[in-house]
């Protein structure tokens, strides 16, 4: 089955309200075309989850996409300094941050993965995560050893992860760190794949080389080269810092669609 | 003159002992340099890990942007993705976890999340990364935190994300220890004083011994050259 | 460091009682050579760990070697039919059999590799299995969902693999399928690795060459060419038949102690 | 002459649709057989995962040994192993699972672990595999066991390993489908009778309507001979 379409079909099967779990980590392997046509086609209340996000949680919260975020840490590092449009729309109280450690989201997700309706978890110790966030909670031991806490699975709507290598049927592999992105794909509902190339038919039947995401569990597989840009793609592009920089600068949300063309501008 | 940026890489790379299991997560190249520098001076067993998944990457490229990106994996022999990573410290198999934050108190309490009340924060931060897990799990927690100010050293943090096995804490100022769940300064870098550490922090200085940070030797620094070329420990100052 | 060890040091670093999970499944890519070693060093009390098992679980039985098994299946498949001196024990109740799905297995080691006390499973549904195996019970939902079934975690002593390629320091690479051994090295608190080569310190320092173990989580390393038989080592040799049927044929324990001498002459 | 394991490889391909993900797990060569065979005649789209992790091999040359070896793997497209394959069926996404037991009785309930008491077994059989948590959680438990006799189909099995969503139950004789939790006798194969079924089943046999197998057609027969040239699915008679 040919599951290839384009950028735009695969993001218009994202309803509004859905949560969404993005692949990649802060500016690395970020499936940012597919964040910037989610902005373009003006999604909102998204539910999004990720254990270290950026520039993808900044831009949605600055397109106003954004009801609620579900991660461990939400901020460029080093010299990008911190998400201001997210900042600025949690201080306004227009989205709302479940505060996780970013191993809680990953066994949230785990949950998920193993259908289960949460994961105790180790080392919560003296943390406000506890009263802030709703998806934890504690839970005896029936096998007598002291109460551990847990967090509530999380079974995202949507993964949406940018790869190196897919297949027209969805097969797909990723080079170098993977992230949570394995993971999201078991535990979401639906996935989207962008990748760098399409590969022929055959091309992971072979001893060394196989697709980490296996065809069936993907729904659409879009071609988009460069569709991590502005962020990293291990062994293809670094960073775009003037890219980063440029979004940065943006100020408003009335300039974000200028900004977007721009991008579509130079995907073409 | 002594630079804070490698007073501090060089001092927290004194803390970590060979054949340590030793995390480095998000927006940490100065730990990241710390763990480096360790492993070519004492600690050549150090076992790195970090959020890409490279297990000890070899004399690794670092990136200015990120200290999570694919140059700690390139050169790994082994991959231990960060779950793993998590995992490893929550069966209690990790030795030290590099943390931060923008509060700290001085019963180790740490603040990453917000400022004012949880409820309707009036500052939201980064959040705490791996912080809440891994500073109760980690066998030792290690904080550092790039400014030295009252606003980051306060008598008590806005918001509780995390606390537990803080061991030592590392500023540009000085060195705090963890004695009986209180932090205790442990030394004060040689170009400053207690005076200047007591006026920069909003809790009580206390104190058993109270001694000078040894300098940086030679070796130490012409080490740190190489393991950081371009000066990433610095990008924060 | 330099951890290669001659398998009888490796194996003597095992004390009578351990809880021992072994690699491989059925008779694909099991240690036998360190199976044969633990019944060589009279091993008594063993407590092993599988999913599925065969050959290693039956002859540890037929060496008296076993005081317990946690499985999901024991036996041949097809024509080599049931594990006869393991079902002997269980039947004279020299041999506890804690009886899971194979899946429990793999959430009790999750449970351990986590470092939680219990994991939910999903499933369980009518199973007399719930009432037979104590490791297995029952827990509520803090979120208000049904109650769910819990297994304890089973956190082995020893993990024993054999893999196809490790450096001296303990990083290891099996090809092909991984079964439960990556699991179980998360799993359990010392890791033996057999291997049917050692490979040059740098060998797995490239992009597309990573060890799956990391050498930190490994004690020792046993060179053991092939030390998978007379079980099948993927790309390198098959199930070796005779000497299954001839293992299969030895009825009683006295007839063992020359068995394994055999094979030690054949592993020269 | 129609063989037993053709009839039953034949007629277990008939009931998986195309697109559906397919487990075949230990000792299993006739499904896996079967589910090759679908695969090749009316569901090209079929997904086979198995023990070794090989999601949808191409062509596998089977082993007469093992049904969990890695040739179910080295022509696979994707890797999915085993604990993500039960966490597929765990989260409600595999459509058809092939388990088999020593005993069963009229209400989908299996017996794998034992004869006798569980406290003090007269028998130990291999046990449930994947069972318990499979039939329960796949949307289609199918049984299959090469024997028909009243030892395997009984009134009540001595040991409940699993039980749940069985939909169908193949012997060599017949084939049952669940109704309401019953299972109803739906088709006898073509060389045998209803008495013939009847005689070798301890529970009553119970229909609705009563059909005789389809007979294998040549396209099956062919496509049969093609995917199992060495007759697998045969070693169990």
């Amino acid at each position: 089955m040919n599951k290839i379409c384009t950028m735009a079909q695969a993001i218009e099967s994202i309803p509004d309200g859905a949560m969404v779990a993005i692949g990649g980590n802060t500016l690395n392997r970020v499936p940012m075309e597919a964040v910037y046509q989610m902005a373009r086609q003006n999604k909102r209340n998204l539910q999004l989850v990720k254990t270290a996000g950026a520039m993808d949680i900044d831009l949605l919260c600055l397109a106003g996409c954004v009801k609620s975020v579900d991660a461990g840490y939400v901020s460029y590092e080093s010299q990008f300094s911190l998400c201001r449009y997210y900042r600025r729309a949690v201080e306004k109280g227009q989205v709302i941050t479940y505060e996780h450690a970013c191993y809680t989201v990953i066994c949230a997700l785990r949950a998920a993965a193993y259908g289960i309706p949460f994961m105790p978890v180790k080392g919560l110790g003296q943390t406000q995560l506890m009263e802030s966030n709703p998806r934890l909670g504690h839970i005896q031991d029936p096998f007598g050893g002291p109460d551990i806490a847990v967090v509530q699975a999380i079974r995202p709507n949507f993964a949406i992860l940018h790869v190196h290598y897919a297949d027209q049927a969805g097969n797909a592999m990723i080079c170098g760190p993977v992230y949570e992105d394995l993971l999201m794909v078991q535990a979401s509902e639906r996935v989207i794949i962008t990748t760098e190339e399409i590969v022929p038919d055959n091309y992971f039947r072979r001893q060394d080389i196989k697709a980490q995401i296996p065809a069936f569990q993907v729904e659409a597989v879009v071609h988009a080269p460069k569709g991590a840009r502005p962020t990293a793609m291990p062994f293809c592009y670094p960073v775009d810092e003037a890219e980063v920089r440029a979004f940065q600068g943006l100020g408003a949300a009335e300039q974000l669609s200028k900004y977007l063309e721009g991008r579509r501008e130079a995907a073409r | 003159m002594i630079r804070l940026s490698d007073m501090m890489t060089v001092a927290l790379a004194r803390l970590l002992r060979d054949g340590e299991t030793v995390f480095c997560g998000v927006s940490s190249h100065l730990p990241l340099v710390a763990a480096l520098l360790a492993k070519k001076l004492h600690a050549p067993g150090l076992v790195l890990l970090n959020i890409p998944g490279g297990v000890n990457p070899e004399k690794p490229r670092l990136s200015r942007i990120t200290s999570a990106g694919s140059e700690l994996w390139d050169s790994a022999a082994a991959e231990m993705t960060l779950a793993q990573v998590f995992d490893l410290s929550m069966r209690g198999g990790l030795d030290v976890a590099f943390l931060s934050g923008v509060q700290m108190d001085n019963r180790g309490g740490v603040n990453a999340s917000l400022i004012g009340d949880w409820r309707q924060p009036k500052v939201r931060l980064p959040g705490g990364a791996g912080s809440a897990v891994l500073i109760p799990t980690a066998k030792r927690a290690i904080l550092w935190r790039t400014k030295h100010d009252r606003r980051t050293f306060v008598q008590q943090v806005d918001f509780l994300t995390a606390k537990g096995n803080v061991s030592d804490v590392m500023t540009p100022l000085c060195h705090f220890v963890a004695c009986q769940g209180e932090l205790l300064l442990n030394s004060v870098h040689p170009y400053t004083s207690i005076e200047e550490v007591a006026e920069n922090t909003a809790f009580p200085i206390r104190y058993k011994v109270l001694r000078k940070t040894t300098p940086i030797s030679d070796a130490e620094m012409s080490a740190l050259r190489e393991v950081d070329p371009h000066d990433l420990r610095s990008i924060e100052f």
